[in-house]
């Protein structure tokens, strides 16, 4: 509910916020969206978790943040940076999104490619043969801590108020 | 060495011969797929865990029944009194089936289901329809039936063709008890937070039946396969072998099932009378599937290949282990991919969840003596049927939980507290049972 | 809005104003760490959840013992048969101590150690030495020791001082009976998973005891404050508080530790005899730690404070919630960090869990109350104390184990199948006991 309404209300003022989310997005560090460094990305202290997790996990020599995240190939990069840099920025600004912070199912399709960008040599047959197969079995499914060493999210201000009321 | 793998790579699924539906002998899929092939044959070899795998000698698994006097009690007037061993490896299932000394009470042919490659024997009894064929057999005397298959050439045990479609691969499940089973929990209302696909279908029209094979999820599909055997059943001579999951699968739901359903001689179900006792028994068979699907891991979309088939790596490629066997004998692969602890730890972990559960187990096993015990006194000082109904009946309901974690096989592991629930519940039972039965001179005649 | 976060980061620590051993009031510390203080001041808050947290009134929290009348009868004899409420939240603990009706019959000043701000009191009464302090206890009145205590000043329910050094803010233990307990604990053999330390501790030469505050890490630190007040202990006038932790911290162990206690009197430690029955119960009070030792979590090096204290982001830095409640009014702080499962999912898997072992704790408290009504029919009939010596023993053991789960206040969650395990020991134990009551005239006298 709380999520409809925010967006009905950012749909009506969508002009508004352009120009102040781009400030916004400079300003928090969220320009840093477009860099690769995960250190650009520990800007935004909400992904503070997820750097030191990351820094635990079996990947961090050799993948760094947008190395999963972002998809490789250059077009849909940008529009993915684009994407996800305003819905970060949006989401930073509200400060609306759900904490701990869930991967969005579109981010998880990106996750998932990547794993297999790096490791087609070495796959499962039947996970290499459907590419395009939606029913395939995901990597995290087995390796949910390859790049994070272990769930580490950080619940936010919400108090759990709402629950609260609702159980009396 | 990286030009080597790149190329291992580039040969997965080369058909080197063609398969079809009716090629039953697996040692021809493993033309084409060696790795698998060769963990297939290890089911031949012996294994052993504290409560997995199986006790006594290579040549032939521990009887269970001397393990524990309890169970052989319970199961007076009914062939696993005779004979009723530990398993072991896929490779052995028709010949232990073949050679069990509850043979010689005489079996039905749906005993074949569950042991054979027996596919291509249903089509052809069914002329074709396979369902038709399964639905004739139990009337049909296991021996019979049993060299009707040897001799059409398909005396195989679980091959490929029975998990895998012979064109793309793909698993699947064959094995109509399976599908009408899973037909039957699809259009009753029992939540299913195990398998999201039903609870998906469940949201249309159900104008056509729940298909595993075309709802089921792939990753479902790696239960499925296995819920096709590892599960409890009806099978004799009186009706089709069936699977209990009109009402859900839960202990108390299963055994609702039966409760509700007739022999044909009109009366409630059993399976047998006890022979000391003359109550009307229902005998758990291996619920696997079923408790599993109460556990946190199958909640949690955790299948059973993930544990007992896990990817192992080979040259540059992974291929599913097929040595279907105990995790804890391959924990690295089978755990730790999910659990990052030490394998003294993962261990250790099961140990406890395990031994809680066999220390329940063997209380629940006293209790259901005490119950029996109290019944023979009471026959013996002159109790009626009447007077002894009561306890009658809550010996049913004891064994029937006792049984169904005794012969579930992973001492309590796919579901931990579910199974203390079960083993608590039976030796409660069972001491009710007991009072009632001491207290029959105050019950009516 | 994101300035001002900015600016929070660094912000963290300033004194306003200095805190010492004798700062009790928690508004003083308040000033200093305004949002810890802020959440503490929460605890006032009326929670409930369909197991926590409490029903009844704003005022006053609903009767246990009216809930589950054979909790009631369980307990004749005793004073928690006049009055045993749900719990609530830790603004009331002193309060609610001060007017429970238990106090009617006197209490020991034993019972301050949980619910007051006690530690400058302890030193007081032991000249600077508050363990001296704390072992004269026992032997004053509440009333009196509790008159004292506001006397001086720190009439307050738990505060800063008890968990927090007011040097270094770091958290620490300060109640004597955990310290004792712990130690003995560690001095035992008792496996520990749960506390690495302990383990560590044993490996070296034992000549200094254990120090939780030296040696435990700071995510054993995160459960143990907790354990100075959610365990089960004895508290009354024969001798001081005591953790019954020598032998391990089961229900088997504990209960061991209690069997071979003696009683001033020299006779075998017991609570109260029950009023019907005869029988030397042991009263069972809130095993949160205990129970939550035997668990998957526990295990995992997941403590109390993960749950119940979960962190919450302030703007820029993370504070520990110190509105200590149910998780379940705070899934996705408390439970989401660690399972990527919607807050629907958690709380169906808690369901699950709970309801089980409520169902089995009703079934339980039927079967104790069957075990009262044979002992008395015995007694009614003539049984002398030898006759009913056995069925008195059973029920002890099975009120022992149904009490354990029945105080524990996360209705078996901290441990699920454990605590199935015990309740499922308890009704079976509370059965055999009232078999053996209706075999007393085949019993010697
Ligand atoms: C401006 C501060 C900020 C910066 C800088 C930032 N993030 Fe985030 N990130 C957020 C917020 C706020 C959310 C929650 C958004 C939501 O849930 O809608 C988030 C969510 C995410 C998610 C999960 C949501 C999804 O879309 O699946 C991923 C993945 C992520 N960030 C990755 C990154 C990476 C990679 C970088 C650096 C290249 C980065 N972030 C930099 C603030 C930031
Ligand atoms: C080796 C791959 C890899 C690297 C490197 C990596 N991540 Fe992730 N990240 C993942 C996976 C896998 C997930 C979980 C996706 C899922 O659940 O489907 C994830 C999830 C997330 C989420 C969503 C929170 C959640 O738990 O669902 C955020 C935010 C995030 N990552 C941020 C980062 C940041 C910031 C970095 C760099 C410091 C980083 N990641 C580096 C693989 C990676
Ligand atoms: C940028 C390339 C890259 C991406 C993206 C990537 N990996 Fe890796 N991964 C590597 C490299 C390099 C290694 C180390 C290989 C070695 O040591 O031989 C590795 C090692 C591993 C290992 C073995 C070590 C371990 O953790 O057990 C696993 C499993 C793995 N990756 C899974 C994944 C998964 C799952 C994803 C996606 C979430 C992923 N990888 C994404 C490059 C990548
Ligand atoms: C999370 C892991 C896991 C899953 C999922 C799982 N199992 Fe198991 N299974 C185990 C463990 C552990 C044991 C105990 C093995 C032992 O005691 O040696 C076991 C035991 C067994 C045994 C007896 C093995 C033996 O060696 O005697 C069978 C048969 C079995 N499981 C079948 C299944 C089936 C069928 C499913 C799915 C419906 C399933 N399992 C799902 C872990 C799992
Ligand atoms: C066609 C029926 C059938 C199917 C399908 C089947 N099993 Fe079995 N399974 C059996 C039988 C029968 C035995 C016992 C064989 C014996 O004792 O001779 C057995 C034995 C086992 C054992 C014990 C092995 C040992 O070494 O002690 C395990 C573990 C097991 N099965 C797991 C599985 C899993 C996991 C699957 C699915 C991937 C599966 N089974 C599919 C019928 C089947
Ligand atoms: C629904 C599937 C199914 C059916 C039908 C079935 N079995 Fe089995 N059988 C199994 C599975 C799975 C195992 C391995 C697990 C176990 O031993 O508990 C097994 C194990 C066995 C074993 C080895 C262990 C033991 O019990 O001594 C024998 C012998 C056996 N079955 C005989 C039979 C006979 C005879 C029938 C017909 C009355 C039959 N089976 C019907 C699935 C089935
Ligand atoms: C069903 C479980 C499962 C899934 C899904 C899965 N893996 Fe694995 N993976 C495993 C297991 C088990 C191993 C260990 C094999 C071994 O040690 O022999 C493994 C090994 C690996 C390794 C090799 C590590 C090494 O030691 O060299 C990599 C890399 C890897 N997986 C990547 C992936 C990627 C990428 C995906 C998704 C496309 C994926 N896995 C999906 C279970 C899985
Ligand atoms: C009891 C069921 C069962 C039997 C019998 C069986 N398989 Fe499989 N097989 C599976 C499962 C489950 C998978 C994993 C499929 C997935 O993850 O989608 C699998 C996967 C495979 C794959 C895909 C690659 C891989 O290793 O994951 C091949 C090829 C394969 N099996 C060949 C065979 C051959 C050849 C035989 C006979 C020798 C056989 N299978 C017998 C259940 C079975
Ligand atoms: C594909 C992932 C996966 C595999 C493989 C797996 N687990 Fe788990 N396990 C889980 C998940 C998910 C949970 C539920 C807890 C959670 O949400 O983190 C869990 C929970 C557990 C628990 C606590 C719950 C309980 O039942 O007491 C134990 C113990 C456990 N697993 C042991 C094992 C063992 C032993 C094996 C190997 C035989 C195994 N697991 C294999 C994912 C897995
Ligand atoms: C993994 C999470 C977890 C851990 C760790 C944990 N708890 Fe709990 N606790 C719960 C849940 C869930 C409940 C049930 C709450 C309910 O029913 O509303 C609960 C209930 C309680 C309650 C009753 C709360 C109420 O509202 O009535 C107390 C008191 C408690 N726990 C104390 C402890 C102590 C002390 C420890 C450590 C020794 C601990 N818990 C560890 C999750 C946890
Ligand atoms: C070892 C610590 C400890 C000691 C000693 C202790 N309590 Fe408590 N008390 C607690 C905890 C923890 C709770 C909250 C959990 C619960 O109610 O089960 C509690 C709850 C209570 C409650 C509210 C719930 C109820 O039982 O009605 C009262 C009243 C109470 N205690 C009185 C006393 C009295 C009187 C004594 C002395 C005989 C005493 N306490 C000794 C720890 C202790
Ligand atoms: C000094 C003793 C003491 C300490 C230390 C203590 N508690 Fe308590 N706790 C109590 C008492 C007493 C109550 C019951 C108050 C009442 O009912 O009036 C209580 C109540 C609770 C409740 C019930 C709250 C509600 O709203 O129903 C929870 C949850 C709880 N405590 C958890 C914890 C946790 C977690 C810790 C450690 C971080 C802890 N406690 C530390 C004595 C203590
Ligand atoms: C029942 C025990 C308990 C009481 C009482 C208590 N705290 Fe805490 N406090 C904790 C625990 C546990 C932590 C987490 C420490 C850690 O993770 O190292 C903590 C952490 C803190 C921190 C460090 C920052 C943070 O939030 O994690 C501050 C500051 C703090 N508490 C202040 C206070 C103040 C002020 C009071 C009194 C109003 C108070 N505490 C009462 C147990 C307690
Ligand atoms: C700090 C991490 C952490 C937190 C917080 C946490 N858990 Fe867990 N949980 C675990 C681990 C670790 C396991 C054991 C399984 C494994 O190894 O993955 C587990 C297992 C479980 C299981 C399966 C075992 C069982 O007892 O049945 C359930 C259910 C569960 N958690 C629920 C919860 C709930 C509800 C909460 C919040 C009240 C919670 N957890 C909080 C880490 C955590
Ligand atoms: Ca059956
Ligand atoms: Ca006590």
């Amino acid at each position: 509910m709380v999520v409809r309404s925010a967006r009905t209300w950012l749909a009506i003022i969508v002009g508004i916020p352009i120009g102040i989310g781009l400030f916004t997005m400079h300003y928090a560090g969220g320009t840093s969206y477009l860099s690769s460094d995960p250190q650009a990305c520990v800007n935004c202290h909400i992904m503070q978790n997820h750097f030191d997790s990351w820094q635990k996990s079996s990947h961090h020599g050799v993948a760094t943040c947008v190395d999963c995240h972002l998809p490789q190939e250059f077009i849909p990069k940008y529009l993915a940076k684009m994407d996800q840099g305003w819905r970060h920025s949006k989401a930073f600004t509200l400060q609306d999104f759900h904490e701990p912070i869930m991967v969005a199912e579109s981010s998880a399709r990106i996750v998932q490619d990547n794993c297999v960008r790096c490791h087609g040599e070495l796959l499962h047959p039947s996970i290499a043969n459907a590419a395009n197969d939606r029913d395939v079995l995901s990597c995290v499914h087995c390796h949910r801590s390859a790049g994070h060493g272990e769930w580490l999210g950080l619940g936010g201000p919400d108090r759990g108020e709402a629950a609260e009321v609702d159980s009396k | 060495n990286i030009g080597d793998r790149k190329q291992e790579a580039g040969t997965k699924f080369v058909r080197l011969v063609e398969v079809d539906e009716d090629t039953t002998d697996p040692a021809v899929w493993g033309k084409n797929w060696p790795s698998q092939y060769d963990s297939y044959l290890r089911t031949a070899q012996h294994t052993s865990t504290t409560y997995g795998g199986h006790g006594g000698s290579e040549a032939l698994p521990q009887q269970k029944i001397d393990k524990y006097p309890w169970l052989k009690r319970m199961f007076l007037g009914y062939a696993f009194s005779i004979d009723y061993r530990d398993r072991r490896g896929h490779a052995y299932m028709l010949a232990d089936q073949e050679q069990t000394a509850r043979q010689k009470v005489g079996q039905s042919g749906s005993c074949l289901h569950c042991h054979g490659s027996v596919m291509p024997l249903y089509r052809k009894l069914g002329d074709g329809d396979a369902t038709k064929g399964f639905e004739m057999t139990h009337a049909i005397p296991y021996k019979e039936l049993n060299k009707q298959l040897h001799d059409i050439g398909h005396g195989h045990a679980v091959s490929c063709v029975d998990c895998h479609d012979p064109d793309s691969m793909k698993i699947r499940v064959t094995r109509p008890g399976f599908i009408q089973g899973i037909q039957a929990l699809a259009a009753g209302d029992a939540p299913t937070p195990h398998i999201p696909s039903i609870e998906q279908w469940r949201k249309g029209d159900r104008k056509t039946p729940y298909d595993p094979n075309l709802n089921g999820s792939r990753n479902e599909m790696r239960s499925f396969v296995c819920g096709q055997c590892h599960v409890e059943y009806y099978c004799s001579s009186d009706f089709p072998l069936t699977f209990p999951w009109k009402h859900g699968m839960t202990v108390e739901q299963t055994e609702r099932h039966w409760n509700e359903t007739k022999l044909s001689s009109g009366e409630r179900f059993y399976d047998y009378k006890h022979k000391e006792t003359g109550a009307p028994i229902l005998k758990a068979q291996h619920p696997e599937f079923e408790l599993w699907s109460q556990g946190i891991h199958a909640r949690s979309g955790v299948s059973c290949a993930d544990c007992h088939m896990p990817y192992m790596r080979e040259g540059a490629t992974k291929v599913s282990d097929h040595w279907v066997r105990s995790p804890l004998l391959n924990v690295n692969r089978a755990c730790q991919t999910c659990h990052h602890f030490s394998e003294t730890e993962i261990l250790a972990r099961v140990k406890v969840i395990q031994d809680k559960n066999h220390d329940l187990l063997e209380r629940a096993g006293e209790a259901i003596m005490g119950l029996m015990d109290a019944i023979l006194e009471a026959k013996e000082a002159g109790a009626s049927d009447a007077q002894i109904e009561e306890a009658r009946e809550f010996q049913r309901k004891a064994q029937w939980r006792l049984d169904y974690i005794a012969a579930e096989n992973s001492m309590g592991f796919h579901a931990p507290q579910e199974a203390a629930r079960v083993l608590g519940e039976a030796a409660h039972m069972a001491r009710e049972g007991q009072i009632s039965a001491m207290k029959w001179n105050k019950a009516k005649k």
